[in-house]
């Protein structure tokens, strides 16, 4: 068993502290926001100058001035403000920003990461995701495992050009949440109906196993038969 | 009297030269000053080097400036956003090129021109392929990037509202790249929403001081404008 | 439910140990957090370093704290200034120390320390006597001296309006060092004149947003610390 | 003859044009606004956060958040803005400032310019000078042609610690003014009653004679009898 993209958000989501500040990027992290609970205020930033966003603008109430670094019409929360490029990158860059979710194409075991270069693309672009993985207090992975290929996303070493290096410390896939530490890769958790073995059999690194190591507590609508395609 | 209005975006991209260093602001539609893309198109200046996040989308304002091969050189964070179709067949016929920033490097890089500042040290891209070539230093601990400011000859930005001294106050999240860049060309011009007497602006509205502005152009808002521009992070 | 709000400055200032470097908001009285300073002297740090732009004035706020002995070394542009005779006493006798740093690089080094920058070039002061021992550097053929970013343990603020969350609005000349100094330190503490409720500040008129505060103090003003603080440029 | 301190700042004013952003110093340059022609624009600025400062506050009508940089209540112009001081520093270092009206201790034959610390003077402080001095597009310094003791002030060679060298582009005295070229200094006007001969006595740099140089034209209001005090 594995996890739907939906449930690796919400996993990311549980681990959001009230209070805290936080980044998504595009892909599985956009939809962390949708998991916060309700009670639990959470801070969405938007690198384009946005603090406190809100979801998605209802079609027919767009803002034309109000958009997330994807360019999607979204809204402000109450309490939002808005700013220029440098305070908003200030506030990456500076370590202001408690956690940026990323999605990656390769987590190595020390912590490296690559997400801007795929392998087949011939025009470059970074955007802001260098600053965010650099600045970012925490650096949350998600993504799916293993590659539509089936090989681990997890690796002793990234082949792709980095993103930062020794910048995440925790990954969420479809299949496990696991810890970047001085000592290596920690698995945390596996998806109901996995056991550490056969994380590991799909994980480069040696996995150490928490001492408190288990499978998720997460309902069953995030429970997927397969492992989730990239 | 001072008076920094005028009458059409065509006048105020009169002084652009072939080769000049443009910042274009915006960030997706807010604050991208659109008629003055389509003003500097018919006029006609070339080996351009723009600076902006993305490229542009499709064949209109910077994506049509790109197509119509006046731009020389990009320098950007984003240029293979979707829909940027004329710059990136441009650049993979190695006919225009780029210089590839992070996004936040690029802000600060350009804030640093208006600013005053030799360069500075940022921790992004140390140790990637972004920082190969360039001075790295380790301060206090952690490596750094050597950056250099980056001037404009010109600026085009745009802003909500605007009075005949060029204080421009900008709507929601149409600041962007619109503060810094307006700091940092020799020639500022905006296009806003509204031109309104002077006084009516509080000054704590203010986002971009007239010290920094020498043009503005009152361009209501035309629909086309809003999506064309339409580019990914 | 976030609540950065205390009902008191002693309980803002209450984490503040010895040898903490603080950075003081306010230029003048506008911005000055004059009961934090309060605050403060009752609270006993001492050894502590001081970053403001002037010394304070008299035998109160930050002359006060200065005049009691509790500073080691202040960080300032101009500590001269008329009216500070507490440190001007102590520093003639040996017993406080000073960095003197021109206006704007104390400002720019404050606002490095809260974007994450390693340190910046700036013109200011290069082939004078307050270059002297510092790195310079020839960038386009132009001398700059290299200067690092100055970061606090605790900076403390005074705002006009503030919620819960820690957003703050300042009222015209009160953003001064406030906005660097809210983005440079540990532990951020604002006393404002008034505390409103969540989404009653327009999201433009947000000038900290509240990612930068940790504690916020609503402090009716004071009629004696619009006077004791005046002090020259 | 010489000229008042007020003469002296109605010269500056005269020179400054429409449209100008200035910095105005301490001392005889606070004088220069009150003699900007009424129907011309020009834009004062503040190194504390204000552009488009008008005269100083009414007693009993002062804004207590609205000072100038010598913390005086000053009131804002229509037009006027406020921002924090990396901004205002950015205007001033980033060259945007058209002008810095500063008084001086000395100013040297290449431009060389000493304000900021007194001979006497034991506690330094620096406050904005160095930036306005090394920022501004153009430096225009006023003071009283030569010290209390009859010494020219305008010298071979700064003996105080300099605030920026080679920054000066025009002296204002109570005697003359002179501009600082590449071929040195240059008599543009002296003082009604005097004439270049007598400028020159107290001046410790040759000067070269302008082909235009004049007697200045300046009501009888701004004369004085002798040399205006430091």
């Amino acid at each position: 068993m594995s996890l739907t993209r939906e449930g690796i958000a919400y996993l990311v989501a549980c681990d959001l502290p009230e209070g805290s500040y936080v980044n998504l990027g595009i892909g599985i992290p956009t939809l962390v926001s949708g998991f916060v609970p309700a009670d639990r205020e959470v801070f969405f930033h938007s690198e384009n100058g946005i603090l406190g966003m809100g979801p998605l603008a209802e079609p027919g109430h767009e803002d034309p001035d109000i958009i997330n670094a994807g360019k999607q019409y979204v809204t402000l929360l109450p309490g939002a403000s808005v700013f220029d490029h440098p305070t908003s990158f200030s506030m990456i860059r500076g370590g202001h920003i408690n956690y940026a979710v990323l999605g990656a194409l390769e987590v190595a075991a020390n912590g490296d990461m690559a997400n801007w270069r795929t392998p087949g693309e011939k025009v470059p672009g970074v955007g802001g995701a260098m600053d965010l993985a650099f600045g970012a207090q925490n650096v949350f992975v998600t993504m799916t495992h293993v590659t539509n290929k089936g090989k681990p996303k997890i690796v002793n070493k990234c082949s792709l050009p980095l993103t930062a290096p020794r910048c995440v410390k925790r990954i969420y896939t479809d299949m496990a949440v696991i810890d970047v530490t001085p000592e290596g890769l920690v698995l945390r958790e596996f998806a109901p109906g996995l056991d550490p073995e056969a994380v590991q059999k799909l994980t480069e690194p040696p996995l150490r196993i928490a001492p408190d190591c288990k499978e998720m507590d997460i309902p069953a609508k995030f429970h997927a038969a397969q492992l989730t395609p990239r | 009297m001072v008076n920094k209005t005028l009458a059409t975006c065509r006048e105020a991209v009169t002084g652009v030269f072939d080769g000049a260093t443009i910042l274009l602001g915006g960030f997706g539609d807010p604050g991208l000053p659109g008629q003055m893309l389509e003003a500097l198109r018919e006029q006609g200046a070339k080996d351009l080097t723009m600076v902006h996040n993305g490229s542009g989308g499709g064949t209109h304002a910077l994506g049509g400036l790109i197509h119509d091969g006046r731009v020389r050189k990009l320098i950007a964070s984003f240029p293979n956003n979707p829909g940027g179709s004329s710059f990136q067949e441009l650049y993979l016929k190695g006919q225009i090129e780029l210089e590839l920033v992070p996004q936040g490097t690029l802000a600060e890089r350009i804030r640093a021109a208006g600013a005053g500042l030799g360069g500075f040290f940022t921790p992004t891209a140390a140790g990637t392929e972004l920082a190969k070539g360039k001075e790295t230093r380790v301060i206090d601990g952690r490596e750094y990037v050597f950056e250099k400011p980056l001037h404009g000859d010109f600026a085009f930005v745009r802003a909500h509202r605007a009075d005949r001294l060029g204080n421009l106050n900008y709507r929601m999240a149409m600041r962007n790249f619109n503060v810094p860049m307006a700091m940092a060309a020799k020639f500022v011009a905006a296009e806003v929403d509204e031109l309104v007497p002077v006084g009516d602006l509080d000054p704590e509205d203010i986002h971009t001081p007239g010290i920094f502005v020498d043009r503005v152009v009152e361009v209501v808002r035309h629909p086309k404008y809003l999506e064309i521009t339409t580019e990914g992070r």
